[in-house]
């Protein structure tokens, strides 16, 4: 028996993780990453409060999510690929032509 | 309307003033001639037909000619209205016969100039104004006048443009002018204030039924009106004008700056005597001011070499007398002798004129002389015009004066009445000086000194003025010798007829005039002739005698005749202390600091504190995602901490 | 007609359309001009705003799909909106993509399309599953069209930034939605409306709704989430941008009035909500209009404007529902319609490549394209909110929405903001007027038909908003009836 | 449709549909000079109906119409003119042809873009006076300032031109969205944008009870019209937009729109609070028109020298408008009418000036009468009037507002602020004169050596001529203005029993000693 | 037993996701990531989501991150150099972040009382498994939602062709 909360807390750490990565990591993919770990943490949310309510609706948007994420992967990897084509860099420091 | 002609006698001279003003360029000189004068005539006939009317026995003292309105609103209203009564009459004789008589002899005068027709367009202007200032019913009408012949005199001051020194004196002119309308404006919104009207009529038949109001307010507006004449009529301090005026042409200087305009300040405080008896603190600022400027003007006339400005300064000291009159409430003095003086000084620039022009536009006395063969009719006239002057009698000059020295000293104001005898001194010996230094002597062959004067370059030899221009003269010589005779008084065996034409304006002659012995009254008139001798004693001497005993005494007096010659440097005192200290007030102050600094630099400042905001906005801007990302989860954590825990900070109970 | 057919019938028009473009793409030589497809997706437009008009015509509000669509006045609105929006951008971009420039451009037309039923699909949503559907459809769809002009380097940086920031601020979004799932234990926002009063979570409730606000906040480009848009808008192509800068925030600020509505029966958590938009509305303009002030490329001064403007329009979120409903509508109609514009207009003179971009670039436009200038002049007027333009009208309900709830400073400070704002517009403004032309020698592209059409359309819009607000108000207001009588 | 109803429509809207049609004409500078002309001279004879068919007698609106245009907030196109703005109406009618003229030659590129703006501008600036409804009268208010912008943008004579228009815009615009602000908390409160209605609420006390918040949107409305007067010392944005704009620009740039805004929205919807702050306004006027004439009197520049003289002038109308005196407001009104026709001729002939040497600058000038007699004999005119010489126009309204801001009961000192103000007669004339010298008289100067000027041609002749007899005319005539003019005067300085406003017993009290008369039972001042 | 399984697997969960953010490497931190989601897989499974179990493996590790990996490789992405591109993202972005994670679990603690309590493995619904649930779900109600994402798939398959797609 574990409390809700603990996984609450649990998806709020991975949250925070994947913010902090985010603004640590340098590769555009890792940064993507990140925020697929963000992603997951709200899964995790959705799922123990999916639990709380004993309700499925909680479950089927975690499913939506995950296709979204999916949807969402193919897009963000082309947008890198194109992004490291015309600039030959995956470096985010270095992708800051637009500013001011 | 029985007297609707009156209508006319300013307004033909303004028509005269579009006609040549508008179209005379393209008329011939004896055309523009023939309108200046015909226009000037007319009027002067209609005065003298009003005048048979007023003298007839039985005829009306006043009459009231009542126009539309011309401003008014709700509670206030100033109609066009003409009043006239007998000093109106005397007014309008003086301005019209005199301009006419200078009208004429101006056509001579001007024969050559270019803008002939601007010349009589601007004179016929000034006839209109000053005819619109005498005739007025109302305070307000009358400043119409006031300003307009400012006006006139602005454009005829500065007749020759193309001199800077003749458009200086102009704005000049109009500027000093300006001071004293400023007064006079401020005096006017005081009687509204107070009457609710400005017509002269009802405003002085409200104080005269209130013998109680003394001062205070009474004051204030006489005191302004005073500041307005004493721009006018060229007193201290707002004399300065009238001697720069000098650099129009010499017919105007006869017509404006002596015989009528410059009279317009006495002619307002006569015309508002009725205040003037309820302030004797205004009253005696007037006769100060009067006494003041006559020995002031005076002394620096002393010195003068400009023949034009001797005349000019005489102009000042001889005004100074008839402010001097109004201040010892002997108005009726003071009208006389502003006919006199209109006469003989008008005289006397004109027969300054013909001098001027008889040796080609010089007009330093230092280069004249010996010219009393040469020009005899002029000799003669002004010799008239200077013994009229000085105070000899039966002269028109003397009885005047005399009349002035004998009411001040009559009043009590002895002091008043030893400076206005020690002027009159004065004025027998700068006049005969002048007469001396211009007709005796050795004749000298004039330099054409085209830069000097009037523009007369064209004069080859000297000569005498042609007709036109001698007629004049000869008639104000007349005008001189016999003007006084219709203010002899009783003491003289005389009748005092113009005290009586006058007396429906200013009421019976003072108690004072009426007890006084005619001795003591035949005595200071003598007095004043024995001065009046003395000094033509001096200048006989200095100028004629032993030329060359003077320069040595202002040698030795280096230090008093460069102040005379200087003026007291008045206009250096004036620049120094007020022209360029405003003007370096407002351009360092005012336009540096308020203007530039304040009023500009505080929309500068908000603008640059924009830019400011504009550039932290794009430096936040820094292209970078990952500092984005910061900035969302810095956001993202204020929203929510201010969510969970309410926004007590800002008063959030909403 | 089936209900349930009916209150999606724009979508299944819409997408139906996109599909066939996607069909006859291939058709189609890959660099040749595929304008006949561009008309095919104004034909799609024109039949999903004509199904909208249908769905008008009904005058009632429909519940369908298991309560996760609602089609009342308020979606309808919105979808109308939403459609002219889109079929402007296809006017403007029929010719925008010149043969050879890239082979895409055929699904450039169906990438709008799809885009358009997710923004739809927001509007009409009222089961917050829907809403994240339709958010990631519009969104994704946008980063794609960001990054349309792969040969640009700013163009992929654009894409790239836009996703990135993009999908976190979605994670958020997302987190938000779990929290009120978790606090109310639904995502039906009518149930999340009667869920909130009563929830044994207040601070969850708290949480989720500001979660939720991050999202969107970023989605409109609001103030402190807004840093993404004016690098976005300046790597994409204008008519990308005109496209994204408004129909995808008009969609948001739909969702985000609906979930505001969601906050009305309790009273704590309304005033909370209260303050904190009112201080992003400010921070918006403030940022927006200060940031814009030292902009030399128009592209990005307008992305700042729109910051600024998305700042307006929230103004109206602190107000009482029924106004400020209506007049938050408003404005993003009349902010749709001269930023439409503008960009239109800016994309003609761009052209696909363009080579003209600053302020200077466009000197002495007036002399070249007087027309242009005038339409551009005249979106620039509106934007600034000169009285007789759609904009102005926009802001005088939002602020008289404000004043008449009591917020006087918030009107104080927009209206301060108005005036600065109007710094930058002008030097745009003033700069097309100017005598000289740009250093380049300003050899303008001429405007095509079809994108003088749109641009014809748009000043008639902002004119017609601005003279006659009425018809578009009236429809507005119905819909906020509809908002207000339902959680009340 | 009767035409009384349908005349103030027309007036307004006819320009617009002339810069519409001229807009759409070929860019033919023959053409569009032509047209333009045309469509002022129209527009001003349709003006001249207001006077011809107004009912003198009556107080209140007249040609009124009145529909309504939006349902929520409630608008009405509400238009009508009174004592107040009908004149301005005409002045504005009559400005415009005379604009057209004098840009003739002036304007020698863009035609089409000038007078199709010109045209807008005086739209907007005519809306402004026939507006009746607050919202309908904000958004000509706004508009006015469009055109002019672009205008000064465009057509400026050097390159901060953009600068000044936007300097002006923001000076104008800012504080005109306070103006809104102000204006929407007053429909808040009262539910109309009604003018008629808010002038009786405004009256009786009625807008609300909330005194710090009336207080509030009065300054709101106040700042946002003294900005555009300027009142000293709000002038920043004046010196620098009449040095840039073109002369028909210039002409309409300052003055009306203000001064008219103040008169018929603060005074009428605001009443008490525009008493509470006449004491202020009265001394910022006093001080504007002392500083507007010196300040004047050390440039060098000819516009800003204008400029500055505009402030002058202004400020006497602010000074006594704010009197609340019959005296003060009939003169201030009138004074606005003399403003906009002197400044203008004083404008066009710098204009004309300007167009013969090419410079502004009197440093460079001089002599120049001799080479250029219509010119100078015009200017020296226009400048008479300009400094109120009596007997032209200037006087009469100068002269009021001063005797009415004598009278005043709103301040301690009325002497003392009247006699501040009065200076500028003297200052007045000593720049006006001063600056006639430099260019006209004297030496040749620089540019007139080298330049050969010719003089006012048939074109400008006509322009300015109409101008000079006005001068005259309303110099002497003055009734015939102003009996309509009265007619709004009279209810402005009585309007209402203001309460708490503290009033001063006898204006001239001060000066007066006990037993001088003191008739305060006629009460000139009420 | 449940209490164990929590703190193993969630302790993995946050130890590979500190993983992700230590390592330099894009590959190790994208399997860091599928150990991260491989853990949650368990948790899901213990909170009674089965299908999302299953799902998570196969759809999310699986084949999402397949792709991470693959576009990894296929860029030859290398070790990040650590530039110093940004002083907001520690100077704004870390407090930000610290401040959201206590700020949940302030929030989340705080309130744990009045959330229940999980027990493993506990199905929603006794009666049918929580596939079958799902399915009938999604096939009835929640229809229109699995057909609109065909239209996002749609848009992403359209997207990565435009945007991955070489121009010739």
């Amino acid at each position: 028996m574990v409390p809700i909360s603990y996984y609450l807390v649990l998806a709020a750490i991975l949250f925070s993780l994947g913010i902090a990565a985010y603004l640590v990591k340098r590769n555009v993919i890792t940064i993507f990453i990140s925020i697929e770990l963000m992603l997951n943490a709200v899964n995790l949310t959705f799922i123990a409060f999916a639990h709380q309510w004993n309700k499925l609706n909680g479950q089927i948007f975690v499913f939506f999510v995950m296709v979204v994420a999916a949807a969402e992967a193919a897009v963000g990897l082309a947008i890198i690929i194109a992004l490291f084509r015309s600039r030959q860099t995956l470096n985010v420091d270095q992708v800051n032509l637009l500013k001011g | 309307m029985e007297f609707s002609y009156l209508w006319w006698i300013p307004l033909l001279p303004f028509a005269g003033f579009l006609i040549n003003g508008l179209v005379g360029r393209k008329f011939p000189r004896t055309v523009v001639a023939a309108i200046a004068l015909l226009f000037t005539a007319v009027p002067f006939g209609l005065v003298l037909k009003l005048a048979s009317t007023m003298f007839a026995s039985g005829g009306p003292e006043q009459i009231s000619l009542a126009g539309a309105p011309w401003i008014s609103v709700s509670g206030f209203t100033v109609n066009f209205a003409f009043n006239v009564d007998h000093l109106t009459l005397l007014m309008l004789l003086i301005v019209t016969g005199v301009g006419f008589l200078i009208h004429l002899y101006a056509t001579g005068y001007m024969a050559h100039e270019e803008g002939y027709w601007r010349f009589f367009a601007y004179l016929n202007l000034f006839m209109f104004f000053m005819l619109v200032l005498v005739l007025a019913a109302n305070f307000l009408l009358l400043f119409v006048g006031w300003e307009g012949v400012g006006l006139a005199s602005y454009l005829l001051i500065g007749f020759y443009f193309k001199k800077d020194s003749a458009a200086n004196a102009g704005k000049k002119a109009f500027i000093v002018n300006r001071i004293g309308d400023f007064g006079f404006l401020l005096a006017m919104f005081l009687i509204i204030a107070q009457f609710h009207t400005l017509n002269f009529t009802e405003v002085f038949a409200q104080i005269a039924a209130h013998p109680e109001w003394q001062g205070g307010m009474m004051t204030a507006i006489a005191l302004l009106l005073v500041l307005g004449a004493t721009g006018k009529s060229a007193q201290i301090p707002l004399y300065v004008w009238l001697p720069d005026a000098m650099e129009g042409p010499t017919p105007v200087s006869a017509l404006i700056h002596a015989a009528t305009m410059v009279t317009a300040g006495i002619y307002m405080v006569a015309r508002s005597h009725v205040l003037f008896a309820h302030s004797p603190t205004a009253l005696s600022v007037v006769a100060v001011i009067g006494a003041l400027t006559a020995i002031f003007a005076a002394s620096i006339g002393l010195v003068q070499n400009d023949i034009k400005r001797v005349l000019a300064y005489s102009t000042v000291s001889q005004l100074g007398y008839m402010f001097l009159a109004c201040g010892v409430a002997a108005y009726t003095g003071a009208i006389f002798h502003l006919m006199t003086h209109a006469f003989f000084k008008a005289l006397l620039f004109l027969a300054a004129g013909s001098v001027i022009h008889a040796i080609g536009g010089e007009q330093d006395m230092r280069a004249m002389g010996g010219l009393r063969k040469k020009i005899p009719v002029t000799f003669w006239t002004m010799t008239v015009g200077v013994i009229a002057i000085a105070g000899a009698p039966p002269l028109a000059g003397f009885f005047s004066k005399d009349e002035i020295l004998y009411q001040t000293f009559a009043s009590g104001h002895v002091v008043l009445w030893a400076i206005g005898l020690v002027t009159a001194g004065m004025t027998s010996f700068y006049m005969f000086r002048l007469w001396f230094k211009t007709f005796f002597g050795e004749f000298q062959e004039p330099a054409h000194d085209t830069h000097h004067g009037d523009d007369h370059s064209h004069a080859h030899g000297v000569h005498e003025s042609p007709a036109i221009m001698t007629i004049p003269l000869a008639i104000l010589a007349v005008l001189s010798i016999v003007g006084g005779w219709v203010g002899i008084p009783k003491a003289f065996g005389g009748s005092m007829e113009i005290e009586h034409f006058l007396s429906p304006v200013f009421g019976e002659p003072a108690a004072v005039a009426a007890t006084a012995s005619h001795p003591s009254e035949f005595g200071l008139a003598a007095v004043s002739v024995l001065v009046a001798a003395i000094g033509f004693i001096f200048a006989y001497v200095f100028y004629y005698k032993k030329p060359g005993t003077l320069g040595a005494l202002a040698e030795k007096n280096r230090g008093l005749y460069n102040v005379l010659a200087n003026k007291f440097y008045i206009d250096e005192i004036y620049n120094g202390l007020i022209v360029v200290p405003t003007l370096m007030f407002t351009r360092l102050f005012l336009a540096g600091f308020i203007d530039k600094g304040v009023v500009d630099g505080t929309g500068a400042t908000l603008g640059l504190t924009a830019k400011g905001g504009g550039y932290l906005a794009r430096k936040i801007q820094s292209g970078n995602i990952r500092s984005y990302a910061g900035w969302l989860a810095l956001g993202a954590a204020v929203l929510l901490i201010a969510m969970t825990f309410g926004l007590k900070a800002f008063g959030a109970t909403h | 007609m089936s209900s349930a057919l009916l209150s999606i019938l724009p979508e299944v028009v819409l997408t139906v359309t996109g599909v066939l473009i996607m069909l006859a793409d291939p058709f189609f030589a890959p660099k040749a001009s595929k304008k006949a497809l561009g008309w095919l997706a104004v034909l799609g437009t024109l039949g999903a705003a004509g199904a909208t008009l249908l769905q008008l015509r009904t005058h009632q509000i429909l519940l369908t799909f298991s309560g996760s669509i609602q089609m009342d006045t308020f979606s309808v609105f919105f979808h109308l909106l939403i459609a002219s929006i889109v079929l402007l951008t296809l006017l403007v971009s029929l010719d925008y993509f010149k043969p050879g420039a890239t082979s895409h451009s055929g699904e450039y037309f169906a990438l709008v399309l799809f885009g358009a039923v997710g923004m739809m699909l927001m509007t009409c949503s009222v089961e917050l599953l829907m809403v994240f559907i339709g958010l990631e459809i519009s969104s994704i769809s946008t980063y794609i069209l960001a990054g349309y002009r792969k040969g640009q380097a700013t163009a992929s940086e654009s894409s790239l930034k836009y996703f990135l920031l993009g999908s976190f601020a979605t994670a958020f979004f997302l987190y938000g939605i779990a929290l009120a799932f978790g606090a109310t234990g639904t995502t039906s926002l009518n149930g999340i409306a009667s869920g909130l009063s009563v929830t044994a979570f207040p601070t969850m409730a708290f949480l989720a709704l500001a979660m939720m606000l991050v999202g969107l906040g970023f989605k409109v480009s609001a103030a402190p989430f807004h840093v993404w848009t004016p690098d976005v808008y300046q790597g994409a192509p204008a008519p990308v941008v005109g496209l994204m800068s408004t129909a995808p925030k008009a969609a948001v600020f739909a969702v985000l009035l609906r979930i505001t509505a969601t906050t009305y029966s309790s009273e704590l958590l309304h005033a909370r909500w209260v303050w904190l938009i009112g201080i992003i509305a400010v921070l918006s303009m403030t940022i927006g209009n200060l940031g814009a002030l030292l902009q030399k490329d128009a592209k990005r001064m307008l992305a700042y404007s729109s910051i600024a403007h998305a700042g307006y329009l929230m103004v109206a979120y602190t107000a009482l529902p029924a106004d400020s409903i209506a007049a938050a509508a408003f404005y993003t109609a009349g902010y749709a319609a001269m930023n439409v514009g503008a960009f239109a207009v800016i994309s003609q003179l761009g052209g696909y490549d363009e080579p003209l971009r600053t302020i200077d670039d466009y000197r002495g436009l007036a002399q070249k394209h007087p027309v242009l200038a005038a339409a551009l002049a005249f979106f620039l007027l509106s934007l600034i909110g000169i009285p007789f333009t759609g904009g102005f009208f926009g802001k005088f309900y939002v602020f008289n929405a404000a004043i008449g709830a009591g917020h006087v400073w918030l009107a104080v400070l927009g209206l301060l903001n108005s005036g600065v704002a109007c710094f930058y517009y002008l030097r745009l403004l003033t700069a097309l007027y100017s005598r000289k032309l740009g250093e380049e020698g300003g050899e303008f592209e001429g405007s095509s038909p079809a994108a003088a059409i749109a641009i014809a359309g748009a000043v008639l819009a902002t004119l017609l908003l601005g003279v006659l607000p009425g018809k578009v108000l009236g429809l507005a207001q119905r819909g906020a009836t509809v908002q207000v009588s339902r959680n009340r | 449709m009767t035409i009384d109803s349908s005349i103030l429509s027309l007036i307004v809207f006819f320009p617009t549909v002339g810069a519409i049609l001229l807009a759409l004409l070929p860019a033919n500078p023959t053409l569009q000079k032509w047209g333009a002309l045309v469509v002022t001279l129209l527009t001003f004879l349709f003006t001249l109906h207001l006077p011809a068919h107004y009912q003198y007698g009556l107080t209140g609106y007249q040609f009124e119409v009145n529909v309504p245009w939006i349902a929520s907030p409630a608008i009405r196109y509400h238009l009508g003119v009174d004592g107040l703005s009908m004149w301005l109406v005409v002045l504005s009618g009559f400005l415009a042809p005379l604009g057209v003229l004098i840009s003739w030659r002036a304007i020698d590129r863009r035609e089409k873009l000038f007078y199709t703006l010109f045209l807008l501008q005086q739209t907007a600036m005519i809306g402004v006076f026939v507006a009746l409804d607050l919202f309908l009268y904000y958004g000509f208010w706004e508009w006015s300032l469009v055109p002019m912008a672009i205008l000064i943008a465009t057509f400026g004579r050097t390159d901060k031109r953009a600068k000044a228009a936007l300097k002006y815009f923001l000076y104008a615009f800012i504080p005109s969205a306070i103006l809104l602000v102000g204006m929407l908390w007053v429909y808040a409160q009262t539910g109309t944008f009604d003018l008629p209605m808010l002038q009786q609420m405004g009256a009786s006390h009625s807008i609300s009870s909330n005194h710090a918040a009336l207080w509030l949107a009065s300054l709101a409305f106040l700042v946002a019209f003294a900005v555009k007067v300027p009142v000293f010392p709000l002038h920043g944005w004046l010196s620098d937009a009449i040095f840039e704009a073109p002369t028909a620009a210039v002409m309409v740039l300052a003055g009306k729109l203000g001064l008219y805004s103040i008169l018929r929205f603060s005074f009428g919807i605001f009443p008490e609070q525009s008493r509470q702050i006449a004491p202020l306004m009265i001394a910022l006027g006093a001080i504007g028109i002392a500083y507007g004439a010196l300040v004047a009197l050390v440039q060098t520049d000819l516009k800003r020298l204008a400029a500055y003289s505009t402030l002058g002038h202004l400020s006497f109308i602010t000074l006594g408008i704010f009197s609340f005196t019959v005296a003060g407001i009939d003169g201030g009104v009138y004074q606005i009418i003399n403003h906009g026709i002197s400044g203008g001729a004083l404008f066009m002939l710098l204009g004309a000036l300007y167009e013969r040497y090419g410079t502004y600058d009197m440093r460079e000038l001089g002599g120049v009468a001799q080479k250029l007699p219509w010119m100078v004999t015009l200017f020296v005119i226009t400048a008479l009037s300009n400094i109120g010489l009596p007997g032209l126009n200037g006087f009469v309204g100068e002269f009021l507002t001063l005797s009415g801001s004598l009278q005043t009961i709103y301040v301690a000192h009325p002497m003392l602020w009247t006699t501040i103000a009065t200076t500028g007669v003297i200052f007045g004339a000593g720049y006006m004169l001063w600056a006639i010298q430099r260019v006209f008289y004297g030496g040749m100067g620089r540019r007139p050596d080298e330049v050969s000027g010719w003089d006012l041609d048939a074109r400008e002749q006509v322009a300015l001529w109409p101008m000079a007899v006005l001068f005259v005319v309303m110099g002497v005539a003055s009734p015939y203005w102003m009996r309509a003019i009265d007619s709004f005067g009279a209810g402005a300085a009585g309007r209402t029993a203001v309460t708490d406003v503290h009033v001063y017993p006898n204006p001239t009290k001060n000066l007066a000693l006990p037993e001088t008369p003191v008739s305060s039972t006629e009460g000139g001042a009420h | 037993m449940h209490l164990a399984l929590f703190f193993i697997f969630g302790g993995l969960a946050v130890l590979a996701a500190l993983n992700l953010l230590l390592q330099r490497h894009p590959i190790n931190s994208a399997l860091s990531l599928v150990v991260v989601m491989m853990s949650l897989a368990v948790l899901y499974w213990s909170l009674g989501a089965e299908f999302l179990a299953a799902a998570q493996i196969i759809v999310y590790s699986g084949a999402v991150m397949v792709l991470f990996v693959f576009v990894i490789m296929l860029l030859n992405a290398g070790e990040e150099e650590r530039t110093r591109g940004s002083k907001i993202a520690s100077i704004a972005g870390f407090p930000g972040a610290a401040a959201i994670f206590c700020l949940l679990s302030f929030v989340f603690l705080s309130e744990g009382h009045k959330l229940g309590l999980s027990h493993l493995g506990g199905s929603l619904d006794e009666a049918s498994s929580n596939i079958s649930q799902i399915s009938s779900l999604l096939f009835t109600d929640l229809l229109l939602p699995f057909e609109v994402t065909s239209v996002l798939i749609l848009v992403a398959i359209l997207g990565a062709v435009v945007l991955a797609k070489k121009e010739r």
